[in-house]
């Protein structure tokens, strides 16, 4: 069957829920930040795959780098604080983490 | 083209599996891997969408740095002795129940949508016309760019610093 | 002419404000001072009446000053003075009386602790008195009208501290009052109807028919009303025995000749006004005074109540004497009854301050002790009884003329006459009644015949002079020529009253003999009477007493009006307010304790819901607020990835609702 | 190649009857074939000179004995067969994979960076129209695929267990990682002169003799690109004076400590043959690639790769050149030049080249 | 282009395959006799003790922090680079901020001292000082 925008958009859900169970289920906070690179390259699926399909120009494609540059700094600065999570906590398992509780 | 759809289907095959390995496997490193081919098997689909520079940036900027930096992070925040590092999971069923709906409603708004679609962008270098649009329509975002990555920089050293 | 007036009139006022004022400082307490007053106002008078006289007009105004009182919207009062025939001899009548009395007034009240203020309120009395005498218009007359009743309550309840003094005081000023009513609707029918309080210009009204019949007749007996309470007419009259309480002199000037007459005076002043019904009116409520005035007078034991009485019979002959057209006989009654009745009152009064007591039983025999109050108090008696060569006699004679002659022309009418008579008969018999019991016969009480003295010159000169005055310089003919008979035709009203018009016809002239004939017959024989009961004692008063025992009981006790009225008017008054204490105790109050309570209620039951409902809703909210707090607060796990998922399952629900 | 081209199109007469995609597929295959079977071949040349020019260096003879009993091959002496017999013996060896060790992980490290190194070669440019794969942003794509080969070391440091290998692992990485950024910068030169990132535009606009070669355009700025790009790629290969991980008398071999047999040769082998890949990069950027050195003269047939070729070698012979002769930089130090001097030198050059360019 | 990154991905798989072809090749050829000393991790000979605890030292992080920034710098100025002649000087001095900027950022870190990779912190130990005699020695030496 013809490739069209669907299936990209149809993997690209799956990329996104995939990444979104990572998120919510693993208690390593680093697979957490795995989970959420792999959201980020769902949207970006998106973004080219609509590029391609629907407005046939290149913005798509910038903001997915955009969206690529931005989830370099923020993987950067998160990973310093999960760092600086274990510094504290000894673990960076993210139950741990809950002095917040209400 | 049957060719593209194979291909299409074996990125697609190749990233989901890869996902599915990050996120079902207990050992953060064996994630990490997965994620590697993930981040791959997505550097195929920007080739089958015709963005060529976009696959490469992702390999660039994913594999080489934001992965690399994840297995420093794992590296450097795990007690050596045991190799491989168990990562329980935790609320998996609400979790599963959830993440499914959400998956559920994409999938329903995607194929509800009508979506409009204009011809499909033909496969040909997109570097020099990335570059001029980076330069010219999007220079605004561009600088501020720039300054996003002094912040993090200057934030991300300073976090790692005061340990 | 007009400043003599004038001055007249602003004398006791002057006198009566300087008397108020100053009066314990002056010397001798200011007595001089408002009798000096009344003597001048005398001798102003006189000149009036001798002007009048030498003109020798019928109905001359002599002189008239109008000045703008005030004015209201359209409407302009004025007030003016007019001066005619009768203005001067009312004039004259008043200011020889109200001197006289002044000067007798300074021997009487010698030693009374209020003699200055006494001397003050004779004053004002004689201001108003001479007011009411000279104003030309309703409102004037209606003002000096209070005055006059205003004095008269002073003079009587003078010494206040006595409780019938006051009592009676207060008596006779809310009867005047309430005759006053009659006259003040009749003024102010006649202001609203014609715009104007002046008389010429009502009567130029009238005239010129501005009033129906009905409303005319109606207006002139309102305003005879005022007349009724004035001059102490049929059934306001209970007032005048009891203004006995007042010091004598008063009684004379007042009750006797001045206020008492002005009710007459006003009839007279304004006798065009009233049609034939009304003046019917007049002659049957003045018949019945008469008549029912004398009789009791028969019985009455105190000297000064007896007298009071009397006047009020002749005050009825007089109204009969207007009411049977017999105009110029109802007003020189008037002037002769003024005389002779004040000259009784003072000769009473000497008897009264020599014997310190108002009562007859404790009198007789005073003759040999007070000559010269006796034969004055005789000549007085004689006056009034209507003896042929006094006035007395000329006035009485002349109304019974008249009330003849209205009976002759309206057939049915006799009895009116016929009444007349037999009252002039009883008047007759108990003054000769009163003169046996105080001056002849054995005294009563020796203490006090000893101690009896006849009374200072200062008394004494008064009765003299106006002892003079009762023996009749009247004669008829010129007095009836100064004042006759007014009629709407000087006003220019068309159809006026015709019945009088031809003058001395034979009928007047037929009634006039007879009454003189039947007068005279019917004062000897009372006389008769009278010396045959008292003087001779060959009749006991005690056992016609006892036998006619009902009659003598109505008579005493004064045809029970006093009681009548108390149990009418007085009770009904003190019922309806007892009613309306109970209306308002019971339902006002009810009305407002029922809405205390109401309200009392409705407070705590508001509390109690306030208590229950409302405290119960705030604990309730708090309550909830705090459970669901508690609830709420398990969700907060601490754990970031469980916020996430929340989030997320509040993403699909949204999703969900979205789509239905 | 023309021999491979040749070859090429005989191949595909024979198969013209099957379906035409299924055709480019394989022929597709046989050009990875062919470049993978090459690479083997100069890696193990790549060894044995290496072995050869720093005895030489050393003033040693370096392996003669090895010899085959062939007669052609026998009098090339020079014990030529050295490298090919320790692959016959790696072949055999044991491959020890320690107890705790992670065994996939540890086997699929050898994987990764050989394919990776493999996957540099593709866009190589051997002659006119020889490129495996003609990419538009070939250059580009060269410094992606440097980041594969850095998973492939921190894998294997950290699959064996061994703290030594993970230390080791970690800091080859850091290196590669410190030092692809210099080189980058200094690619940077290049592509703003030529303005693509296609290797094939890179060559032809340095065609036409010596002094058309790239290192000599904008004189100061991109000789210093030249030197700094040539200092940084020594340094990813973790080479000469930088081959701190897996220098002996460090710790240990570095990442592949624990690794023997077959698979330490993979590693081997990769090593060498991103060491031609370097070479070849080099050439084609600043040498001129495969335009001959004297303009037109000598330039068509099987110049083009003669030519490639020889630039490569000559810089490989200076890279082991450099190895035997400079002493081992320590690991601060290490970063130093990376950060704190190459860094610099290299955006100096890209500013100077701009602004060049601009006037 | 699609032909190109076709070729890539065959290069990517051949050389996976010829790797999996040797070593499955050694699988088969090797002598096989596992021996627990022998699959002991290697230290050196010495016996393997304590936990392989690499001391945790932060230095690593910084690197491949900094490396990121500026790879991702590089990924900005490779496109601008190919375009670099074309668009004229406005975008090379738009450039030039955006380099200024990150050079802002390296400076910064160079400041604080990250890129130093030993945190000298530790004040030399005067009792490690070499003596005396060994300064004036190595003083002539220098001489």
């Amino acid at each position: 069957m013809e490739v069209g925008l669907n299936h990209y958009l149809a993997l690209a859900a799956i990329l996104f829920s995939l990444g979104l169970f990572a998120v919510v289920t693993k208690k390593n906070a680093v697979t957490v930040l795995m989970g959420v690179e792999l959201i980020l390259n769902a949207a970006n699926i998106n973004f080219v795959a609509f590029a391609r399909f629907i407005d046939t120009d290149l913005d798509g494609q910038i903001i997915a780098v955009f969206v690529i540059v931005t989830a370099a700094a923020a993987a950067a600065v998160a990973l310093a604080i999960v760092l600086n999570l274990y510094e504290r906590l000894k673990s960076i398992n993210l139950d741990e983490a809950d002095s917040l509780a209400g | 083209m049957d060719f593209t759809n194979i291909a299409f289907y074996i990125f697609a095959a190749l990233t989901v599996g890869s996902a599915g390995v990050m996120v079902f496997h207990r050992n953060v490193v064996y994630s990490a891997v997965g994620l590697l081919f993930a981040f791959f098997g997505v550097a195929g689909i920007y080739v089958l969408l015709a963005a060529d520079f976009i696959a490469i940036v992702q390999i660039l900027i994913y594999v080489g740095g934001i992965l690399i930096l994840l297995l420093f992070g794992v590296m450097l925040s795990q007690k050596l002795t045991k190799v491989d590092v168990r990562t329980e999971s935790m609320q998996l069923v609400p979790a599963v129940v959830v993440v499914g709906g959400v998956l559920a409603v994409l999938l329903l708004t995607i194929s509800s949508t009508p979506w409009k679609l204009a011809g499909s962008l033909e496969y040909e270098p997109t570097t020099k016309a990335i570059g001029r649009l980076m330069m010219t329509e999007y220079l605004i975002p561009f600088e501020i760019a720039s300054v996003l990555l002094l912040a993090a920089l200057i934030g991300a050293a300073y976090i790692a610093r005061k340990n | 002419m007009i400043t003599n007036a004038i001055l007249i009139l602003l004398l006791p006022l002057a006198a009566f404000v300087v008397q108020i004022s100053f009066g314990k400082r002056l010397p001798r307490k200011g007595d001089w001072l408002s009798t000096g007053a009344m003597f001048i106002a005398l001798f102003m008078a006189l000149s009036i009446l001798v002007d009048a006289i030498s003109t020798y007009e019928s109905n001359k105004v002599l002189a008239a000053q109008t000045w703008e009182w005030f004015s209201f919207g359209s409407v302009h009062v004025t007030f003016g003075i007019v001066i005619d025939n009768l203005t001067a001899f009312m004039l004259f009548v008043v200011t020889l009386i109200s001197a006289l009395v002044h000067l007798y007034s300074i021997g009487y009240m010698h030693g009374d602790p209020r003699y200055s203020r006494y001397f003050a309120y004779l004053g004002l009395f004689s201001f108003s008195m001479l007011g009411l005498v000279l104003v030309d218009n309703f409102l004037g007359i209606y003002v000096f009208w209070e005055l006059v009743g205003l004095s008269s309550y002073l003079l009587i309840g003078f010494w206040f501290e006595k409780d019938s003094a006051s009592n009676a005081g207060k008596k006779a000023f809310i009867t005047n009052r309430i005759g006053d009513v009659g006259m003040f609707a009749a003024i102010m029918i006649l202001f609203s109807t014609f715009g104007t309080f002046d008389f010429d210009g009502v009567f130029a009204g009238v005239a010129a028919g501005g009033l129906s019949d009905g409303w005319l007749t109606a207006a002139g007996i309102l305003l005879f009303f005022g007349a009724i309470g004035k001059s102490a007419q049929f059934p306001l009259h209970v007032w005048l025995p009891d203004a006995m309480e007042g010091p004598t002199p008063v009684s004379a000037l007042i009750h006797a000749a001045t206020m008492v007459a002005a009710g007459v005076y006003m009839v007279g002043r304004t006798f065009v006004l009233y049609s034939a019904d009304a003046l019917f009116f007049i002659a049957v409520i003045g018949t019945i005074t008469a008549f029912m005035a004398a009789t009791i007078a028969i019985v009455q034991k105190d000297i000064k109540r007896v007298l009071a009485y009397s006047t009020i019979s002749q005050l009825g002959y007089m109204m009969v004497g207007l009411g049977t057209g017999g105009y110029t006989a109802g007003l020189m009654h008037l002037t002769t009854h003024a005389m002779f009745k004040a000259l009784l009152f003072l000769g009473s009064g000497s008897v009264i301050h020599a014997v310190h007591s108002q009562e007859m039983d404790d009198m007789g025999g005073l003759r040999k002790k007070m000559p010269i109050t006796f034969w004055t108090f005789l000549i007085a008696t004689l006056a009034l009884s209507g003896v042929p060569p006094l006035s007395g006699f000329f006035s009485k004679d002349a109304i019974l003329a008249s009330a003849l002659e209205y009976g002759m022309r309206h057939s049915g009418q006799m009895w009116i006459f016929v009444i007349m008579l037999l009252s002039a008969g009883i008047t007759a018999f108990y003054m000769f009644r009163l003169v046996y019991m105080t001056f002849f016969g054995e005294p009563a009480d020796k203490k006090k015949y000893d101690h009896a003295h006849e009374s200072p010159l200062t008394m004494t000169l008064p009765l003299m002079i106006l002892a003079v005055f009762s023996i009749g310089t009247f004669s008829w003919g010129w007095f009836e020529h100064l004042i006759s008979k007014p009629s709407l035709a000087a006003y220019g009203a068309v159809a006026a009253v015709a019945e009088h018009g031809g003058g001395h016809d034979d009928v007047a002239h037929t009634a006039h003999t007879i009454a003189m004939i039947s007068s005279i017959v019917v004062a000897l024989s009372g006389i008769l009477l009278a010396t045959t009961v008292y003087y001779w004692k060959k009749i006991s008063a005690e056992t016609w007493g006892s036998r006619l025992k009902p009659l003598y009981n109505l008579l005493w006790n004064k045809y029970y009006f006093d009681e009548l009225y108390a149990a009418t008017i007085i009770s009904g008054t003190l019922w309806k307010s007892r009613f309306l204490a109970m209306f308002d105790l019971r339902v006002i109050d009810g009305v407002v304790n029922g809405v205390g309570r109401l309200t009392a209620g409705l407070s705590n039951v508001s509390g109690k819901v306030d208590l229950r409902v409302v405290d119960g809703l705030v604990n309730l909210v708090g309550r909830i607020v705090a459970y669901a707090g508690a609830r709420l607060r398990t969700l907060q796990t601490g754990n970031v990835q469980s916020y996430l998922l929340m989030a997320l399952f509040a993403v699909i629900i949204l999703f969900v609702i979205q789509q239905f | 190649m023309p021999v491979l081209n040749a070859n090429l199109t005989l191949q595909a007469a024979q198969f013209a009857n099957l379906p035409e995609t299924l055709q480019t597929i394989l022929f597709m295959v046989l050009g990875a074939a062919i470049f993978a079977g090459a690479a083997a071949v100069l890696a193990l040349v790549g060894v044995y000179l290496e072995r050869k020019i720093s005895a030489h260096m050393q003033d040693r003879v370096g392996p003669m004995e090895v010899n085959t009993e062939i007669p052609v091959l026998k009098n090339i002496g020079h014990g030529w067969a050295q490298t090919l017999a320790d692959a016959l013996k790696l072949l055999i060896k044991e491959d020890i994979v320690p107890a705790e060790a992670d065994k996939k992980l540890h086997l699929m490290a050898p994987f990764i960076v050989f394919a990776a190194t493999l996957a540099g070669f593709s866009v190589l440019p051997f002659g006119p129209g020889l490129v495996a794969s003609d990419l538009n942003v070939g250059l580009f794509y060269i410094i992606a695929i440097s980041s594969f080969v850095v998973i492939g070391i921190i894998l294997a440091g950290w699959s064996s267990n061994n703290k030594w290998s993970l230390l080791g692992a970690m800091r080859s990485a850091a290196q590669i990682v410190s030092f692809e950024i210099p080189a980058s910068l200094a690619l940077l030169v290049v592509i703003m002169a030529v303005g693509s990132l296609n290797l094939g535009d890179i060559v032809a606009a340095q065609a036409g003799g010596i002094h058309k070669w790239l290192i000599w355009w904008y004189p100061p700025f991109n000789i210093l690109a030249f030197f700094v790009f040539f200092v940084a790629s020594l340094a990813e290969l973790n080479r000469a004076p930088f081959d701190m991980p897996e220098a002996e008398s460090e710790i240990v071999a570095g990442f592949h400590t624990e690794y023997s047999g077959m698979k330490w040769a993979m590693f081997f082998l990769a090593e060498y043959a991103n060491m031609f890949l370097v070479g070849v990069i080099i050439a084609t950027l600043f040498l001129g690639g495969w335009t001959s050195p004297f303009g037109d003269f000598l330039n068509s047939g099987p110049f083009p790769v003669f030519w490639v070729t020889l630039k490569a070698f000559i810089v490989i012979f200076v890279q082991i050149w450099l190895r035997w002769t400079l002493p081992r930089v320590r690991v601060d130090q290490l970063m130093y030049t990376s950060w704190k001097v190459l860094t610099p030198f290299a955006f100096v050059a890209m500013v100077g080249a701009g602004i060049w360019m601009m006037l | 282009m699609l032909f190109n990154f076709a070729n890539v991905l065959t290069f990517i798989v051949f050389g996976a395959v010829f790797v999996g072809i040797n070593i499955t090749l050694s699988r088969i050829l090797q002598a096989r006799n596992p021996h627990p000393v022998k699959l002991s991790t290697y230290e050196c000979g010495e016996l393997p003790e304590g936990d392989s605890w690499i001391q945790f030292n932060i230095r690593f992080y910084v690197i491949a922090l900094i490396f990121l920034i500026f790879e991702v710098e590089i990924v900005f100025l490779f496109p601008w680079a190919t375009v670099f002649k074309e668009l004229g000087l406005f975008a090379f001095v738009e450039m030039m901020i955006f380099v200024f900027i990150l050079l802002v950022g390296l400076a910064y870190v160079w400041v604080k001292g990250d890129l130093e990779w030993d945190k000298s912190t530790a004040v030399p130990d005067p009792a490690l000082a070499p003596s005396a005699a060994r300064q004036e020695l190595t003083e002539a030496i220098a001489s």
